[in-house]
């Protein structure tokens, strides 16, 4: 596996999407693409509002029905259900950071860690809490907080936790929805250093609006526009995109400005 | 305090006070009949233990337990009822209410309810069974929500009517006029009193059972699938599964409680299981605080209480009241009365730091 | 916090189970009688030793009953008013400790139990559902207590306890087949609630029809309450019978009359005979839907006789002129009159003392002199037939010659021989 | 039965009742999420409404005429006071609004008791709506075509105002994707309000037509409440297409299973085929397919 994630720059790709369309009523919201995603990668989604990029994700994940392959090691996905489809490493966050609210930082990674547990071992109570989860509640910055209420943690902190959900449950391939979404600063920072520290050995894709952070953090890119893939490749490259610059980079100020007055 | 309500030594002092309660102080003041009585408001408590499960814990508005309820409860009459014959007549005797209504054979399902062990098995397993097969049915189609309580409400009010229909089973006027449980006279005092401790005792053991569930890994997990049942299958659980568990314990409870209510009461008929009373379950798990361990309990039997002291000498205003603590303590206070303890002591929190800045 | 404070939860339940499982063998070893012993019925905590004595009304003031039931406990404050006035029964006032019912069999059970065992009463007036009665049953054999119950009902029930002073099948359900009989009806649509009285009388109309060659073209029941009788009047239009026999409760009957004038049907050409429409009934399913139709009871309001003006004017004195008196009303009204008469000839409250008295107790009641036949407890009453006329009121075409018998178990009649085997 | 006619117009008829007595509730349900368990007290209400109208105009053609307007308005500003002083508050908790509802439910029927007595009143049936139709064979009645007909008009009307108004476009934005009709200016409150407003008000214009073949008593709404539910449970959220086609297969359903066996087992066959139905489609007949965490 480090083999793997070492020999760049072209290790094998974990997650294959080939020619993957979701149909809304006739309304194609992912119209045919095609999507590789490489252990050791900090790959990025980005694209205008209603580009297909959530509903890729959803397909992936087995929420949207879609035709075309998707296939994760090889294995193809279409058709498995989504508790399935996590089960065989595929994690994903939300837009809105999903966390449960009313359990504990500690029960909720707990909770992600548990998904292969046997009837016996859930019906017993928790007696230490596994290793993974201690480490991972380091890694994520919230060993402090093991018995705080998910729900009282500040936005940035849910969404690390969300992430650190997906660590303890031994997912390979991170989809992340807009991870940085109303943080701050330092928060965006660490949040970055938290995406390459996990993307050692996984594959990452994340799903984000904020032009700066990709290009901080971003190891490729992928542009989406009108459920079709624009453009990929490295930052520079597709930056340099005049197709790019058109349709996407060009409202990115209208974002960042819209963002900041938000703030 | 809430460390020592959670540790071990709290948990059994506050069974040790539950069962002093139930098993000396009840007896020692209440009469024979209240006696009864309480007995059957016990009844509704452990229904409400299964209800502040299903819905408190998971989610889940049953809006149908009285089909469960009404299983064990009829279950468990068939047993009683072919035992009368058995007494009366020996054994393959026809129960009295199918001589009257000219009915000379047995019919082949009532057969198996000669034994005592029979029935039991099927008290605990029948409505469960069914409560999990329906609730693999309709989970794994992800029918929920509103969804799923309409379809629980709508399979009480068609189990009603099935039962009314079904001349075997006493139709309209269900079954009744009950002597013995398992060869005890029902009409002595000493074995209604026996009566009353096995119905007690069930209690504790369901109050227990619903907290280990509660304290249990399957407990955190069924509060997880409640407030985020899509982030629990992009984990890796099927969400479905861990919500038949809950559905299908809270229709083990209500089976169990109807297999009691029936000797403590004497009768039961399809007026007990309809939508009305089945919603009728849920006013008592809602005032006491349905996601709390004892809300539903203190609720349940608060109701009961209530209901019969009341209704006796204000019969309208009593549905008044019915209607208004729906609508007062869903819309104001949400957590039950388990909530008011916390609610004040925010209030008194808030106080404080007024007065804090106040002085500041 | 949870996690941590944890580690000996399986002891804990282990520990809670042993002490139930300890619990409930304390219980059961300290056992009482078995199946087989010597039935030890509660001692009656009945007290005549002042100069009141108490009595229970248990009616459903709340629920779906609540509309017929409160009647009834109309009727029985009027026969205590009128008791007490004359100077009570035994020189005792009468106290009524009334009790809601709430249309729900298990609230008749433990409330009887509770007028019985706390309020300890002589004698209980009420019920009304056969399901209420044998919700009450057991509790009144099983602490020897006094059920007056005054509603007509399916028979097939003879209870030391219990006293029926309403109709039995043969005093309603069979007279009614014998005006239609007589009437030269040659087949007949039974329409029914679904439930034990309109199933029970439709098994008594199905034996009578066949030993009396009358066709019976359809038999339908509607789950109680239902008003969708779009199929049921299509059918038996259809079927065109001479007669419907209608076994409707409630609300149903409302949906039914408006559905079957709707298609066209009337009582000229296809009448329905009702055994559970009485004059309060009347009112809801409108007089232009239901005019000319006929119903079988023991009483109407318009029965011509002294006692029943006497009846009808205290009662619109007590309640209203706009108020109307029916057969349950008078019922228990004279359950009230006939336990007081009974209690004055045993010159004892004592239960046993009532029911060795019982037999042959009588009352000049409304619907003209009623008998306790003590081999059942039933009463034998006369039998009428009304008509539903434009003032919204029976109207008495036929009555029986003189009071029937009591027969609850139609023992007496041979084509009734497979219906029940009886006690 | 001899003809095919006779159970095909039943289910119809059937059918355009529960239509009536859904057709707000879908509205409402599809709107926001929200069960109305006092539904079918408006419906009451509207029964109600016959009757006092025909006591004070007392020309039975006349004061059903009157009364279906008034029935709305009724039922409608019913509806009004209670999204406005109960459901807005319990918004982000459909299921709790569903208790709380079921609750005013038991209000509104004991006060009907309190008020009308606890016996049915008596609506007289107009002259031009008494008898029947002759149609091949089987008798019609006039009241059920005028409820046909009715159903029919009220359900062109609720599909031209949401179409063609804007208040009924806001409601589509709304119903389609809360957040962006949000997000695009629409004051979602007053749509919700509007919505339940027109929802409860055709309950109560069901209750003044079912008057014509019912009973008018304090618990005349409870018997066609769960029917109601069931038929927006069949039809798909918030869709009248659905509303329609699920109460009409509904209705003819139950003809079929009552012709067949008794009215008691229709009403449990029904039950089923709803169950195994939403298991092939849980989420009815129609949907709108958007994105969302199912």
């Amino acid at each position: 596996m480090n083999d793997t994630a070492l020999s760049r720059p072209a290790p094998d790709p974990v997650l294959v999407c080939r020619n993957v369309e979701v149909d809304f009523d006739g309304f194609k919201a992912v119209a045919g693409v095609d999507l590789e995603l490489r252990r050791g990668e900090v790959h990025f989604l980005i694209g205008p509002n209603g580009a297909g990029k959530t509903t890729l994700v959803d397909a992936v994940t087995g929420l949207a029905r879609y035709t075309g392959s998707i296939t994760k090691d090889g294995e193809e996905l279409r058709g498995k259900k989504v508790h399935r489809i996590a089960r065989k490493g595929v994690g994903r966050t939300f837009q809105t950071a999903t966390v449960f609210e009313n359990l504990t930082v500690a029960q909720n990674l707990d909770i992600a860690a548990g998904a292969s547990r046997g009837p016996l071992t859930l019906l017993r109570r928790r007696k230490t809490l596994p290793e993974t989860v201690t480490d991972t509640m380091k890694r994520i910055g919230l060993d402090d907080a093991a018995d705080t209420l998910a729900g009282v943690l500040a936005h940035g902190r849910k969404q690390w936790l969300e992430i650190g959900m997906l660590l303890v449950g031994d997912a390979d391939v991170l989809l992340l929805d807009e991870p940085i979404a109303g943080m701050g600063h330092d928060e965006r920072e660490t949040t970055g250093r938290l995406l390459h520290d996990i993307a050692a050995e996984r594959a990452v894709a994340v799903v984000e609006h904020d032009m700066d952070f990709m290009r901080a953090n971003a190891s490729r890119v992928t542009v989406l526009h009108g459920g079709a893939v624009l453009a990929a490749g490295g930052v520079d490259e597709v930056s340099a995109d005049p197709r790019v610059q058109e349709v996407y980079l060009g409202t990115s100020d209208h974002q960042e400005t819209a963002d900041a007055a938000a703030a | 305090m809430r460390n020592f309500a959670q540790s071990r030594l709290g948990t059994l002092s506050g069974f040790a006070a539950g069962a002093a309660v139930l098993f000396g102080l009840a007896p020692l003041v209440l009469s024979g009949f209240r006696l009864g009585l309480f007995a059957q408001f016990i009844c509704y408590a452990i229904v409400a233990v299964g209800i502040g499960l299903a819905w408190g814990r998971g989610g889940m508005l049953t809006l149908g337990q009285g089909v469960f309820f009404g299983m064990g409860a009829y279950l468990m009459a068939m047993h009683l009822k072919m035992a009368d014959a058995e007494f009366r007549s020996g054994p393959g005797a026809v129960p009295d209410f199918m001589e009257l209504a000219g009915i000379r054979e047995l019919p082949a399902y009532w057969v198996p309810f000669a034994s005592p062990a029979f029935t039991i098995a099927a008290v605990l397993l029948l409505p469960t069974g069914l409560a999990a097969a329906l609730g693999l049915a309709v989970f794994k189609r992800r029918v929920k929500g509103a969804y799923f309580a309409i379809l629980s409400q709508a399979l009480a009010g068609a189990f009603a009517i099935l039962l009314i229909g079904q001349q075997t089973l006493g139709g309209f006027n269900g079954l009744s006029y009950f002597r013995y449980f398992f060869g005890f006279t029902l009409n002595d005092p000493v074995n209604q009193r026996m009566l009353y401790f096995i119905t007690a005792a069930v209690l504790l053991a369901v109050v227990a059972l619903a907290l280990q569930l509660r304290r249990s890994r399957y407990g955190e997990l069924l509060v997880a699938v409640r407030d985020a049942e899509a982030r629990v299958r992009f984990l890796g659980y099927d969400a479905a599964n861990v919500k038949v568990v809950a559905y299908a314990v809270a229709a083990l409870f209500a089976s169990v409680a109807g297999a009691l209510f029936v000797p403590v009461v004497g009768i039961i008929s399809p007026a007990s299981i309809g939508i009305i009373p089945s919603i009728m379950f849920l006013l008592g798990v809602a005032i006491g605080g349905r996601a709390t361990l004892l809300g539903p309990v203190v609720g349940a039997l608060a109701v009961a209480w209530a209901q019969t002291t009341l209704s006796e000498q204000f019969p309208s205003a009593w549905t008044y009241a019915q209607g208004l603590l729906f609508v007062l303590v869903i819309a104001l206070l949400p957590g039950g009365i388990a909530s008011i303890p916390k609610l004040a002591g925010r209030v008194r929190a808030k106080n404080q730091a007024r007065t804090l800045e106040a002085t500041a | 916090m949870p996690h941590r404070s944890t580690p000996r939860a399986g002891r804990t339940a282990r520990a809670l189970a042993a002490a139930a499982a300890v619990a409930v063998a304390a219980a059961t070893a300290a056992c009482g009688s078995r199946a087989g012993d010597e039935a030890t019925a509660a001692e009656s905590c009945l007290d005549t030793s002042g100069d009141t004595v108490k009595v229970g009304a248990l009616n459903s003031l709340s629920g779906t009953m609540a509309i017929s039931e409160t009647t009834v406990r109309d009727a029985i404050y009027l026969a205590v008013d009128q008791i007490n006035a004359d100077g009570g029964v035994l020189d005792k006032q009468i106290e009524i400790v009334a009790e809601d019912g709430a249309s729900e069999p298990t609230v008749f059970a433990e409330k009887s139990e509770k007028l019985i065992r706390e309020d300890c009463v002589a004698a209980v007036f009420g019920g009304w559902t056969s399901a209420s009665r044998k919700a009450m049953l057991p509790v009144f054999e099983d602490n020897d207590s006094l059920l007056y119950y005054p509603v007509q009902y399916e028979g097939l029930e003879a209870s030391e306890n219990i006293f029926y002073s309403g109709a039995t099948t043969n005093q309603q359900i069979v007279p009614a087949l014998d005006y239609l009989a007589e009437a030269g009806v040659e087949s007949m649509y039974l329409v029914g609630s679904d439930y034990v009285f309109p199933r029970t009388a439709n098994a008594v109309i199905n034996a009578y029809a066949e030993a009396h060659g009358i066709e019976i073209l359809g038999e339908d029941y509607v789950p109680l309450g239902s008003t969708e009788f779009s199929t049921i009047v299509q059918q038996v239009d259809s079927a065109g019978a001479d007669a419907v026999f209608n076994t409707l409760n409630g609300d149903s009957n409302v949906a039914f009359f408006r559905e079957y004038t709707n298609v066209g049907l009337t009582a000229e050409d296809m009448p329905v005979m009702s055994v559970s429409i009485a004059e309060e009934e009347i009112g809801g399913i409108g007089i232009e839907n239901i005019e000319g139709q006929l119903a079988a009871w023991n009483y109407y309001q318009t029965i011509e006789s002294d006692t029943n003006a006497a009846f009808v004017e205290a009662f619109k004195g007590e309640y209203g002129d706009d108020r109307v008196t029916s057969d349950p009303m008078e019922a228990s009204y004279n359950s009230v009159h006939l336990w007081a008469a009974t209690v004055e000839k045993a010159g004892s409250f004592e239960v046993d003392d009532v029911q060795e008295a019982a037999g042959g107790v009588s009352f000049d009641g409304p619907e003209g002199t009623v008998v306790i036949d003590g081999d059942n407890n039933h009463l034998s009453k006369t039998a009428r037939i009304g008509i539903i006329e434009s003032d919204g009121l029976l109207h008495t075409i036929w009555e029986s010659d003189g009071p029937i018998e009591p027969d609850p178990f139609l023992e007496g009649y041979d084509w009734a021989a497979d219906l029940s085997v009886g006690e | 039965m001899e003809t095919i006619v006779g159970p095909l117009f039943t289910g119809l008829s059937t059918g355009s009742i529960l239509l009536l007595a859904a057709l707000g509730l879908s509205l409402t349900f599809g709107q926001m999420g929200v069960i109305n368990m006092a539904h079918g007290e408006f419906i009451m209400a509207g029964t109600y409404t016959a009757y006092v109208t025909q006591q004070i105009v007392g020309d039975a053609g006349v004061s059903l005429l009157i009364a279906l307007p008034i029935g709305f308005a009724v039922g409608g500003a019913m509806g009004l006071v209670l999204e406005t002083l109960l459901i807005r508050h319990l918004y982000h908790r459909p299921l709790d609004t569903l208790l709380a509802t079921f609750g005013v439910g038991l209000i509104l029927q004991q006060v009907a008791r309190d008020v009308f007595g606890a016996p049915a009143v008596n609506v007289t049936v107009p002259e031009f709506l008494r008898g029947g139709v002759d149609v091949l064979g089987t008798t019609v009645p006039k009241t059920r075509l005028f409820i046909m007909a009715l159903a029919v008009v009220a359900v062109a009307a609720v599909a031209l105002v949401l179409r063609f108004t804007s208040a009924g476009r806001r409601i589509r934005a709304v119903v389609g994707n809360r957040d962006l009709a949000e997000a695009s200016g629409i004051a979602s409150r007053t749509v919700d309000a509007g919505t339940f407003f027109i929802g409860s008000g055709l309950a109560g214009v069901a209750g003044v037509a079912l008057t014509l073949i019912g009973s008018t008593s304090p618990t005349t709404g409870q018997s066609y409440l769960v029917d109601a539910f069931l038929v927006v449970v069949a039809g798909g959220l918030g869709r009248i297409k659905g509303a329609v086609v699920a109460a009409v297969a509904l209705g003819s359903l139950q003809a079929v299973f009552e012709t067949y066996s008794t009215a008691s087992l229709a009403k449990v066959g029904v039950f089923v085929v709803i169950v195994v139905f939403l298991q092939l489609r849980p989420q009815g007949l129609f949907t709108l397919r958007t994105r969302s965490l199912a």
